[in-house]
């Protein structure tokens, strides 16, 4: 039953490879539904093998698939296999689910694009390469998938890419990312040189001998790589941009899946974290900082994609405060809850995209609860399960990452419950803006076609989703509920894999439920503030400080004090250094000869005298190194 | 006992008895062929009374290569049977390296004369005075080659050189013909003088003209005040160096170069560099083999300078003459790299060298007298634009000849300078090695350059459907690095020249000389080693 | 009394200085070839001088040698300047420089 | 292997010999021409893969020895030999040629082009075979006239000044190479006696340090001028930019390498000592050049001379993976060589391609081309992806095998020269963005996309390009025995120990393939 698990990944691919030769002819919608079709196909095969596992005993909940060697050169021997245990499964199982999902979403979406079976075709890679990274039973292999979704992001963020600012933002991507990766390659040199491996097993399993500041090195280095990934404090700034992508690329790659495998990466590399506390710590307050930082700048944004970007971000600021904290299984929880509402929010917002013909500002829309009642619903339930609100799946995986928080320093605990607080502010203020208040969407906007618009809900392909997605995000939280022991299945699960966590927290189940009423009471706060502030008026400029509008001004630092300076940098480079003084150099050696030359011929003067004077130049000085000679 | 030692019997002892050297004929018979041959071919035309076709002189001065290059054939397999000797009195050596010279000039004269035969035609120069002086001058570097006796070596040098006065100066109708023919000839005799007055010197230190004597004595007593006798060296350098336009005494050899005749040109290089090397190589070498650490030192910037001097000058000119006068100069400099080796690798080094140059450069100035023209004008390095489409063959040809000279593999050329450049390397001139290759590289940019006009500029409708071959017809030129008033075309002619057949032959038989030596040059170099071996 | 063999040789010295010296300051091609000629004989004395010190006839017998050359190169060398007079009459060396660089 | 079918004679024969015979065609037969170059490029292929095939892996030796006399007065003879790390170069070179004469349509009927090709073709062959290190100076000089002539006949608007110069960088530069091979062989000689230039025996001579390190720059200087090796590349965007396509192509996928290749076999084989004393400075070099490509080539706007900036900067990583001295680095090196070979004249070609149809190089008048020939864009992507080391494509295992195994040796210029790899996503998708993205300028239908000519011209490439890959094995598992011999040879004579891998003290001296 394990053994199909090489058709998980597989399936996708062959979804791509059928694309990329046959996709024009299939063309729309058949190029979509085969997309759909693999993934889910995958997906079921997932659960399947998933229930293998489920059958093992606890212990030996761990199987791999070695296909066959990679590179072999030297000491190094990586091998293409798979390892499947809880944390693979789990991730593979949501990435494939949401996938389907959002595969589904997208042939509503995507129909009147002329690139359609293009964009099925990215999306199958993606899926792919993301089932490759999560189920790499090596880091080479993991890193072969980490760039693969990097490559499918940045063509899908440039589908679009006779916009300029479509492309632009594509490379944007493709370039933070490089920079991650630089870091995460470095790592895993070190990695090699310290364990002679690269697989997890070895790698994990040599770990006794390997000095504690190298395994700093390596877990910051790793971490490095996932800041680029997971859009962290200082690479984050290319997810906002990303928002030029379709809003389901936004939903799939820039919320679910992709951005979270640094988070996955965290998780996977905790036998390493637990021996370099002080990386671990890094983690952390990287992680609490990411998550109060994009909170702030989610409160002042207009565009809608925007807030949903500031808000991934600041929540996978939350995820990594967890994994930093040693709360492997709450980072988990949160990112399995944050696919959930975050792609419901993104499909969402694709909708009533759609319905204002591609407007995305928030400012020039509302009232549209009573035109797209399913998008609104769906939309609301998005709004407080992120917010916490109880019993939504969000108030247990938030409530689980604070409670563990506190348990390791107060002081993460406040900038997670500050967080908490702005984000059910935030997306009410978004929901209260696009669903609520009056129509803004005619005089607010100046195109002649805004009094045509009939806003409407999408058609069922679009909607199923929404559905499925809300459903999942209200009583998602059933998988892991701390409230009695035996009810928290996610951790069980998983405990094989995080067995090593830097520290165990056992609150009373009076702690937790004190925990939960304070959870709850900052989330009706921020929900509360929302509506008092956003229930009624739609400009607001006291809360809407510009400089969170222009986030921080940390955009214009980078392009300021980073990009510009180093485009001087190359162009001096090439019209100085290079031209003036390399080549010069190699051209001055050739004037330099050919000048001598026009000199020295002026010595051939035509008169015989002076010829004979040459001759007899050369005869004295004979004559005098003779003289020297002569005894 | 010496040459003029025999004469001064007449003097010491009563006239009873008077005792000529013992003459062996058969050793000096190339000479006495070439000699014997020029005067015939002068009379013949003189005796009968209707006119006679060049070309008759021509196969006349052909024949007689041939005979030389038999005889000298025929002595090569005796002295490989029966060993060196010298005759006349030990004036006259004859050992592998005389005979190995012997073999070249004659070659020189076969291949000189069927290209002097076009151009004589083309020109309209009548009479046999061309080929006469060209055997003459050919006897005189025969004699060099095999002179054993310091006295015999300048009268040699002369024999050579006068007749080469003259070919310098033979085409009447070009005022810079004559002007070369002046200056040759000036500076010609002043080095003479020189040379003279270095035999005196060392006549006086050491008390023989004889090679040998003189080498024994040096070997047997140690000069006391070794000034003279250094002194005299040097003079005798200065003569030599003459010869063979070593740098500063080269000056002459880009002016005469151009204004002689090119078919002469050609001539004049290979005969000089051969018959001077020849002469060089063996007083030093095997004579004042002694004095190496006085000499080489000398000898060693004498190559330096030479190498630059030639290939920077090379450079700068327009002249395709002029430029290969000036090439020249540069494998001067190269043969020189072999001697200042001082062993008897670079020996016989410079003398495949000389060799191979001598087929390199008569080849090349045979092409240069076709593209010449009627009227030995055409000699800018505009003449040679797309030579390569309107003429491809002959284009091909120089193309070969020049990349032998510049030293590219499977053509003689590499291996001339692999030879010398190992030698100076085994003898741990590393520098002088170094300098040689680059200026090597140097000077393959003027060659190049050539290659460059005739097959990389475009002639306006150039007929080639390649991106920007069109747009621009002669860009791309590697002129930009002359001077600016040369940079616009001259007026050449830009048709197709015409390639008269006994030239066609010479320019084959050279350029498969380059190319087959190139591929499999053992037989050359296992000839040369065999000449290797000095009396 | 006798003359010290070191005389002559001096003097043939000075005479070859001077031919040369000659060579390279006059411009009449018939004058600079006299000025060879002058050095040409100053070789010659050297010899009869040495030849005499050592004792030698050689070096006197080589004198012969010299001299014919020289003759040889007279007859050319008139030969070729005769030609460029006739080109234009009167001309010196310096005005024969049409090939220079 | 004597015997058996003489395959490396034939390899440098037959392109040879067909030279001679396209010679002899009348210039109007261009069917004939073009027909005899192109099957002639096949069988070449055909031989070397034949040759590949018989080539037994796990030996690290020489295979497929010929020695035959050639001067014997100068111990010079025809001594030829293929091992792990030339095999795949010579299957390299041999399905280049066929690519390049495909890739030239136009020409291909030349006959003079033919022949120049052809002859090249044998002299790479040859460089890459001979073991006889005067034999490899003339094949290694020879490659420079053939190269010259296509530059100078079919070149760009400046061919002139880009092939001299080309030319007499090179041959300036292998001055001191022939100075160095042959002072070698006298040191020899004097040593043992014997003069010759075989390879193998020469690697015995003893060599005082500074002789080592003196002979070592001779020799290091013609390889750097030939790779090139920053700062000693200005010759390359000329002569890239001016050459033909064919000509790029074969200058950097083929004839880079002989520099490449020449510091393996030669450096590595007969100065290890001076090797380890002045790794760090080639190292440094070649870092510098990875950055220093990178930056320049990222304000660059014509493709052809990006291509050639790119190209430095990833020849720096194989001379870094040369000197590293780990058997990692040298295997990803002798790899990379094959790599960037494949999508360097990948991107020749398809660079050509866009010029066919545009009449220019620059990005600048390039806009939006993937909405017109999504294809060649398409591909065009492919091939950028794997030169900026996308994992999955080839460029990447060598670039890591490269990197890691320097990590081990040098650890921070390892970790600086990781940082090209983020410049090289920059420079590279800056000209996409460029070129292939924004509002199309050229109208729907102006330009063709890919034809099926150009598409088959380009098929093996992309598909050795993606498999390459995923399935290095087959070639790790041949480079790797004679990588081997070459590390522990120098390990020996320089007395070096082997890198620690592994702070765990366990045994870790398996080299190359495992069993």
């Amino acid at each position: 039953m394990l053994r199909v698990v090489y058709l998980v990944p597989l399936l996708p691919l062959a979804g791509f490879v059928i694309l990329l030769f046959a996709g024009r002819k299939l063309g729309n919608p058949l190029a979509g539904w085969l997309a759909t079709f693999m993934v889910a196909a995958s997906f079921v095969v997932t659960v399947v093998v998933f229930a293998g596992l489920f059958r093992l005993s606890p212990g030996s909940r761990s199987y791999t698939q070695t296909w066959f060697t990679w590179i072999n050169a030297g000491h190094l021997h990586v091998t293409m296999g798979l390892l499947v245990d809880p944390l693979s499964m789990t991730m593979a199982a949501f990435v494939t689910g949401v996938s389907a999902l959002i595969h589904l979403y997208s042939i509503g979406y995507m129909e009147h694009d002329e690139d359609f079976p293009k964009f099925f075709l990215y999306l199958n890679l993606f899926v792919a390469a993301m089932l490759l990274l999560v189920l790499a039973d090596n880091f080479l292999l993991l890193f072969l998938g980490w760039e693969g979704v990097g490559v499918c992001s940045y063509f899908l963020i440039g589908f679009w890419f006779e916009r300029d600012t479509a492309s632009s933002a594509a490379k944007k991507a493709m370039i933070f990312n490089r920079i991650g990766d630089a870091a995460f390659l470095v790592a895993l040199f070190l990695i090699y040189e310290r364990t002679g491996s690269l697989a997890y097993h070895t790698v994990f399993a040599n770990l006794a001998n390997v000095g504690e500041p190298s395994l700093v090195a390596i877990g910051v280095l790793l971490f490095a790589g996932a800041v680029g990934k997971s859009a962290q404090i200082p690479l984050y700034p290319w997810l906002a941009d990303a928002m030029e992508g379709p809003t389901p690329v936004s939903a799939l790659i820039h919320a679910a899946t992709m951005v979270t495998a640094g988070v996955y990466l965290m998780c996977r590399i905790n036998p390493i974290l637990y021996r370099a506390p002080d990386a671990a710590h890094v983690v952390a307050i990287v992680g609490a900082a990411t998550a109060l930082l994009g909170a702030t700048i989610a409160c002042a944004q207009n565009d809608i994609k925007k807030i949903l970007a500031y808000s991934t971000i600041s929540q996978l600021g939350y995820m990594f405060l967890a994994a930093g904290i040693g709360a492997y299984d709450a980072a988990i929880f949160l990112m399995l809850t944050h696919a959930f509402y975050k792609a419901l929010l993104f499909l969402g917002a694709g909708s009533v995209i759609h319905a204002m013909n591609d407007d995305q500002d928030v400012k020039t829309m509302g009232a549209l609860a009573r035109l797209m009642p399913i998008t609104a619903v769906t939309f609301l339930i998005g709004w407080l399960s992120i917010g916490g609100v109880p019993v939504l799946s969000g108030f247990w995986s938030k409530g689980d990452v604070l409670l563990n928080g506190y348990g390791f320093s107060p002081a993460l605990w406040a900038v997670g419950a500050l967080t908490a607080v702005l984000t059910a502010y935030y997306l009410g203020r978004a929901y209260l803006l696009v669903f609520r208040g009056e129509q803004r969407w005619v005089e607010g906007r100046k195109t002649a076609d805004a009094a045509a618009l009939h806003p409407h809900d999408p058609r069922w392909v679009m909607s199923l989703p929404l559905v499925v997605l809300g459903a999942l995000s209200a009583v998602g939280g059933l998988i892991n509920l701390p409230i009695h022991p035996d009810l928290d299945f996610l951790d069980r699960w998983l405990s094989p894999v995080f067995a090593s966590r830097l520290f165990q927290h056992h609150f009373g189940l009076g702690g937790v439920w004190t925990f939960a009423l304070v959870d709850a009471a900052l989330a009706l706060l921020g929900v509360g503030l929302a509506v008092a502030v956003w229930g009624a008026a739609s400009e607001r400029p006291a809360f809407e400080p510009v400089l969170l509008q222009r986030a921080w001004y940390i955009d214009w630092a980078y392009d300021r004090f980073i990009a510009r300076p180093s485009t001087i940098v190359a162009t001096e480079t090439a019209s100085v250094l290079e031209a003036k003084g390399i080549d010069g150099a190699v051209n001055g050696f050739a004037w330099l000869v050919r000048s001598t030359g026009r000199h020295v011929r002026k010595l051939q003067t035509g008169y015989v005298r002076n010829y004979a004077l040459g001759l007899s130049a050369g005869i004295v000085l004979i004559l005098a190194y003779v003289l020297t000679r002569a005894s | 006992m010496s040459l003029i030692a025999t004469f001064s019997l007449l003097s010491s002892v009563v006239p009873a008895s008077f005792v000529t050297p013992h003459v062996n004929y058969v050793a000096v018979l190339p000479e006495l062929i070439l000699i014997g041959g020029a005067l015939v071919l002068l009379v013949s035309g003189q005796l009968v009374f209707t006119k006679v076709p060049t070309a008759f002189y021509s196969i006349g001065s052909g024949v007689i290569g041939v005979a030389a290059l038999v005889a000298s054939l025929v002595i090569w397999h005796d002295v490989q049977a029966r060993g060196p000797f010298t005759t006349i009195a030990d004036s006259v050596a004859v050992d592998g390296f005389s005979i190995a010279f012997l073999v070249l000039v004659s070659c020189i004269l076969i291949v000189s004369s069927a290209i002097a035969n076009d151009f004589l035609i083309r020109e309209g120069i009548e009479g046999p005075e061309y080929h006469v002086l060209a055997l003459l001058a050919g006897s005189g570097a025969m004699l060099m080659a095999s002179a054993n006796d310091l006295i015999l070596i300048f009268v040699a040098l002369e024999i050579m050189s006068i007749p080469l006065y003259i070919l310098a100066g033979m085409d009447s109708r070009r005022r810079s013909s004559g002007e070369a023919a002046m200056k040759y000839f000036v500076l010609g005799a002043f080095s003479s003088a020189v040379f003279v007055y270095g035999i005196a010197l060392v006549y006086g230190a050491t008390g023989s003209t004889n090679l040998p004597q003189i080498a024994s004595y040096l070997s047997t007593n140690i000069v006391t005040s070794n000034g003279v006798l250094l002194a005299g060296l040097g003079l005798l350098l200065v003569g030599f160096g003459f010869k063979v336009s070593a740098v500063p005494f080269h000056m002459w050899t880009p002016d005469v170069y151009q204004g002689a005749p090119t078919p002469a040109t050609g001539f004049m290089t290979a005969i000089a560099k051969a018959g001077g090397f020849a002469a060089l190589l063996r007083v030093f070498f095997s004579t004042f083999g002694t004095l190496r650490t006085d000499w080489q030192p000398v000898l060693w910037v004498m190559a330096i300078v030479t190498l630059l001097l030639g290939a920077i000058l090379g450079l700068v000119q327009r002249d395709v003459k002029r430029m290969l006068a000036y090439s020249s100069i540069n494998h001067a400099g190269f043969i020189l790299v072999g001697l200042a080796a001082a062993t008897a690798k670079g020996i016989s080094g410079s003398v495949y060298y000389v060799f191979v140059y001598a087929f390199l450069v008569l080849g090349s100035f045979a092409v240069i007298t076709v593209v010449g023209g009627k009227g030995d004008h055409d000699h800018d390095l505009d003449a040679y634009r797309g030579l390569g489409r309107r003429q491809p063959v002959l284009a091909l040809a120089f193309a070969v000849l020049l990349l032998g000279q510049t030293g590219i593999p499977f053509t003689t050329g590499f291996f001339a300078k692999l030879y010398v450049i190992s030698a100076a390397v085994k003898a741990h001139s590393y520098a002088l090695a170094v300098i040689a290759m680059l200026s090597a590289a140097i000077a393959a940019a003027f060659y190049l350059r050539l290659v460059f006009l005739m097959y990389g500029v475009r002639l306006l409708g150039g007929t080639q459907s390649d991106e920007g071959s069109l747009k621009l017809p002669v860009t791309g030129d590697q002129g930009e690095d002359l001077e600016p008033a040369d940079a616009a075309p001259r007026k050449v002619n830009l048709g197709p020249v015409s390639v008269p057949g006994p030239t066609a032959v010479a320019i084959f038989v050279t350029v498969a000389v380059t190319v087959v030596f190139g591929i499999w040059p053992a037989p050359l170099v296992d000839f040369v080693k065999a000449a290797g071996f000095l009396f | 009394m006798t003359i010290a063999a070191s005389w002559y040789l001096t003097l043939a010295a000075v005479l070859f200085t001077i031919g040369a010296i000659g060579l390279l300051v006059r411009r009449n091609v018939l004058v600079m070839f006299m000025c060879v000629e002058l050095m040409l004989n100053a070789a010659n004395l050297t010899f009869v001088t040495f030849a005499r010190r050592l004792n030698d006839i050689a070096g006197q017998t080589a004198v012969f040698f010299v001299l014919v050359v020289a003759a040889a190169e007279v007859v050319v060398g008139l030969g070729i300047i005769v030609s460029i007079y006739r080109r234009r009459p009167g001309a010196t060396a310096d005005d024969v420089h049409g090939m220079k660089g | 292997m004597t015997g058996s079918f003489p395959y490396l004679t034939t390899l440098i024969l037959v392109p040879a010999g067909a030279a001679v015979v396209v010679a002899l065609i009348p210039k109007a037969q261009r069917r004939a021409v073009q027909l005899v170059g192109f099957v002639t490029a096949l069988a070449v292929l055909g031989i070397a893969s034949a040759a590949t095939v018989a080539f037994t892996a796990g030996d690290g030796g020489y295979q497929f020895v010929s020695t035959h006399q050639w001067i014997p007065a100068f111990g010079i003879s025809w001594n030829l030999g293929m091992d792990g790390i030339s095999l795949f170069l010579v299957l390299m070179t041999a399905l280049l040629f066929p690519i390049a004469l495909a890739a030239s349509a136009d020409r291909a009927g030349d006959k003079s082009f033919v022949a120049w090709i052809l002859v090249l073709e044998a002299g790479c062959l040859g460089g890459f075979l001979a073991i006889d290190l005067l034999l490899f100076f003339v094949f290694f000089e020879l490659t420079l006239v053939p190269v010259y002539f296509l530059i100078a006949g079919w070149g760009h608007e400046r061919r002139g000044y880009a092939a001299g110069k080309f030319f007499l960088y090179t041959l300036g530069a292998s001055a001191f190479l022939f100075v160095g091979i042959l002072a070698l062989v006298a040191i020899h000689s004097s040593q043992t006696g014997v003069t010759t230039f075989d390879v193998r025996a020469l690697a015995d001579t003893h060599l005082s340090g500074t002789a080592g390190v003196l002979l070592f720059l001779a020799f290091t200087a013609a390889f750097a001028v030939k790779m090139p090796l920053f700062p000693f590349h200005t010759w390359s965007p000329d002569a890239y930019r001016e050459a033909p396509a064919a000509g790029s192509l074969l200058l950097a996928g083929v004839m880079a390498k002989l520099g490449a290749y020449g510091i393996i076999r030669f450096d590595l084989a007969l100065f290890p000592r001076a090797v380890v004393t002045l790794a760090p400075l080639l190292i440094a070099l070649g870092v510098i050049g990875i950055i220093y490509g990178a930056i320049v080539a990222a304000v660059e706007r014509d493709l052809k001379r990006l291509v050639a900036y790119s190209s430095l900067a990833h020849l720096g990583f194989i001379v870094i993976g040369a000197f590293a001295l780990s058997r990692e680095a040298l295997t990803g090196a002798v790899l990379q060589m094959i790599n960037h070979g494949l999508y360097t004249a990948a991107l020749f070609i398809l660079i050509a391609i866009l010029y066919r149809r545009l009449g220019t190089f620059s990005v600048k008048e390039m806009r939006g081309l993937q909405r017109r020939v999504p294809v060649l864009a398409g591909v065009f992507t492919l091939v950028m992806l794997a030169s900026i080391g996308v994992p999955g494509l080839n460029g990447f295992v060598g670039e890591f095998l490269i990197l890691a195994g320097t990590f081990l040796t040098h650890r921070w210029w390892a970790v600086v020269a990781t940082a090209g790899v983020v410049l090289a996503a920059v420079y590279l998708l800056w000209a996409y963005q460029q070129a292939f993205h924004g509002k199309p300028s050229v109208e729907p239908g102006a330009i063709r996309d890919l034809s099926w000519r150009e598409g088959l011209t380009l098929a093996p490439l992309v598909i050795l390009i993606v498999l390459l890959g995923i399935f290095p094995g087959p070639l790790l598992s041949r480079i790797g025995p004679s990588v081997t011999r070459v590390v522990t040879h120098v390990e020996a004579v320089a007395h070096q120990r082997p890198p620690e891998i592994g702070s765990s003290g366990v045994a870790l001296r398996p080299g190359g393939a495992k069993p």
